[in-house]
This record gives structure tokens, C-alpha cells and sequence, in this order.
């Protein structure tokens, strides 16, 4: 499973990817675990609902399940336009 | 038609190529989105416009195709920059060609209002002294 | 800007013109008319575009005026062409400069309704056979 | 005075424009019993109410007092953008 990141959420990983082969979370809860444990930084922002999540290119339910091969995104508020 | 670019673009030329194609289309609306040079109160002097960009193609193509069907558009362009980009420069294009006026800007209004909502684009603003991450509020 | 002409113009090079003025502008809404080849049912060859030329510059400026004030427009630009005109060919392009799109996107919708109610404009269509005087309805 | 015709008015009364120097119209009323007069081909028109009116290249109420000097013109719904 690959877990991107975007604009200032990378200002907090320091990386723009991870990489998880085994024990690789099961929905977009579990992302948010790894995210807690993983990067400290983020904890404020996923407690106050800030980040979105898109699996393989798609906003998607949070309850949904997640699969070995998913792409998942990790960004904030988008700005474009 | 979806873009992601990170060259400028001629809107003379990219509204030619498709108009050329529908001579029943009356109607081409158009919106041009620019780098301001102030925002917040900051003097900016250029942004740095990150893109997730598979993720932007699917999702503007979803909502092109969709405001397509909704008021019946023959075409329907999108082209966005990424990049650095100084002030006055064009960052985004929308343009829709329909046969009756009405139904091209609805259109242009809808895509554009959803893009802002939903595409995964980040502006990074650098002013004189610092930047910020900006987000869009409507 | 106002201008009433028989001469076709670049999109880019009009709004060119006035966007390098105002760096605070990030949004432009336009609006593009064209010869359409298909109107009632019928195969239209060009239109012979008759304008009161005086009163349309001065319909054009009031409405112009109108808009920019209503909307706190930075700018605005209404090009209308005269004369003969071919299928695919522009008849008109109204720019509305602001800093936020959404007040372009009105003012732009709000000059061209008016426009086509009010500026005086007449279309002779010209046919494979035949020609006809039009009317707007809406 | 000066009456400008356009579009397909002029199909009907030939010509771009008339002067009358002496017992001009005084009003717009007035403009109609002129065309209704000068130009039978208009008459249904006028009866339709179909025609418009500028005084000086702007709309004006139907009972607005006219000068020697005012330009009228008379001309079909338009039809531009």
C-alpha cells in the first residue's frame, strides 16, 4: 500500500510517500492511526477533521475497505483555481 | 478536453481548436483564474502550485463530463498550471461551448465552483518576506 | 473599453491589454458570440450585422458603466462586430475584470442579457436560399 | 428633425433617413401618425406596437416633447450579440 502526501502535510512527513507491505491498514480509520503514531505533527489536524483522504484517486467513504495495492492520498484543504 | 500544465497557454488558440469542430456552438464562456499580487494583505510575488496529478485529471474529468450532460455542452475545456507562477499570470481556464448562451455560463459557473471545492491543487504563496499554504473558502 | 467594428479581434491581445493594469484582478469571466451555421431549421451561409453605431456606443458605455459599478469591476470590455459575417466567425466578446470570480461571472451574464435586449443590433441571416431579419427572444 | 430608420424598416420605407424642417412632430405619438401617413407598409407595425423609438440614441417615454433638432430613430427589436 502506498500512502501519498501533499502541500503541507509533507512539511510534516518530511517524505512524500510511505510504503506498507505488511499489516497495512484497513480502512481510512486505521490510515488515521498510522498517521497519529507515525507523524506527531498531524495529530492536531486529524483531530480537528482538517486532512481529506482520496483512495486510488477518489474521495471515497471512510469506512470503506482498503486493499494491499491501494493508493492512498493524504492532503489538506485543496487551493486551486 | 483536460490539461495539467505547467506552460502558459494562448486562449485564442485553445478555444480555435475545438470551435472549429461545431459550427452549431453560439456560445463560448469562458473563465480565466490569475495570480494576484496581493492576498491576505501580503505583497505575493509568486505562488508554487503543487498538483496531485492523476488524481486532478480523474476528478476534473468527472466533473467536466458532467457539466457536459447537465446543460448539454458540445465541448467542454479545462486547462490548469502547476508550478511557480508570478503574479499576473493565468493559472486555470475553463471553457464551454454550447449552442445557446445560458447553458454555457451556468456550466463555466458549476465547473468552476467545483473545481475550487474539490481538485487537488495547493497554492503556496511567497511574499516579500515568508510564504503560507493557502486554502480556498468558497 | 467600447468598440463597435467590422474587424475581427484576438481574445488574448484584448484582455492582454488591460489585465497588465490591474494585479489585483485574479478573476476574468467572457462571454464569446458566434455565427452559428444552423437557426429555425435553416442552413445559414453569414449574417449581414446592421448597428446604429452612435447609440450602441452609447447603450454599451451606460451598460458597461452599470456593470462595473454594480460589481465592483476593476475593468470591463464589450467588443461588438459589424458588417458581414460568416459561420464560426465572432460577433461579440464582453470581459469582465474582478478579483474574485464570482463577480465577474455576474457581470458578465448581466451586460449580455441586456445587451441582446437593448443594444441596437440587427441580424440579416443569409440563407441557401433566401435571407431573413432575426429577433432576440431571450 | 431627423428620422433614422434601420433594419428592415428601411426594406419598407426605401430610404436611411427623413428631414422635415417645418411642423415637425412634437412627440412620439405624433412621429407614429407621420410613419402611419408617409409609409402605409408600417402601419400594422405600429398598430402592433412592434416598433422601437430613440430620441437622441436613447430610449425615451412615449410622451417625451420632441426639439427641431432631435434625432429620432425608428428600428425593429434587435437582435445583436
Amino acid at each position: 500500500m502506498k500512502i501519498r502526501y501533499f502541500a503541507w502535510i509533507k512539511d510534516i512527513t518530511h517524505k512524500d510517500y510511505d510504503l506498507i507491505e505488511n499489516n497495512y491498514p484497513k480502512n481510512i480509520n486505521e490510515i488515521k492511526l498510522f498517521l497519529n503514531k507515525s507523524y506527531p505533527g498531524l495529530k492536531k489536524h486529524i483531530k480537528e477533521d482538517i486532512l481529506r483522504f482520496a483512495i486510488n484517486m477518489e474521495y471515497s467513504p471512510t469506512n470503506q475497505k482498503l486493499d494491499s495495492k491501494d493508493e492512498i492520498a493524504v492532503f489538506p484543504p485543496v487551493s486551486g483555481g | 478536453m483536460i490539461k495539467i500544465q505547467k506552460k502558459d497557454f494562448s486562449v485564442d488558440n485553445e478555444i480555435k481548436i475545438l470551435k472549429d469542430s461545431y459550427s452549431n456552438v453560439g456560445a463560448v464562456n469562458s473563465f480565466i483564474g490569475y495570480v494576484r499580487d496581493l492576498n491576505n494583505s501580503k505583497d505575493v510575488k509568486y505562488l508554487e502550485l503543487e498538483v496531485y496529478k492523476e488524481m486532478a485529471i480523474k476528478e476534473l474529468s468527472n466533473l467536466r463530463e458532467k457539466g457536459m450532460q447537465k446543460w448539454d455542452l458540445s465541448d467542454c475545456l479545462i486547462i490548469h498550471r502547476y508550478g511557480k507562477l508570478y503574479v499576473n499570470e493565468k493559472i486555470v481556464l475553463v471553457c464551454c461551448f454550447s449552442e445557446h448562451r445560458k447553458n454555457s455560463f451556468e456550466a463555466c459557473k458549476f465547473i468552476m465552483d467545483f473545481l475550487k471545492k474539490d481538485a487537488p491543487f495547493w497554492k503556496k504563496e511567497f511574499y516579500t518576506e515568508g510564504s503560507d499554504w493557502l486554502q480556498n473558502i468558497s
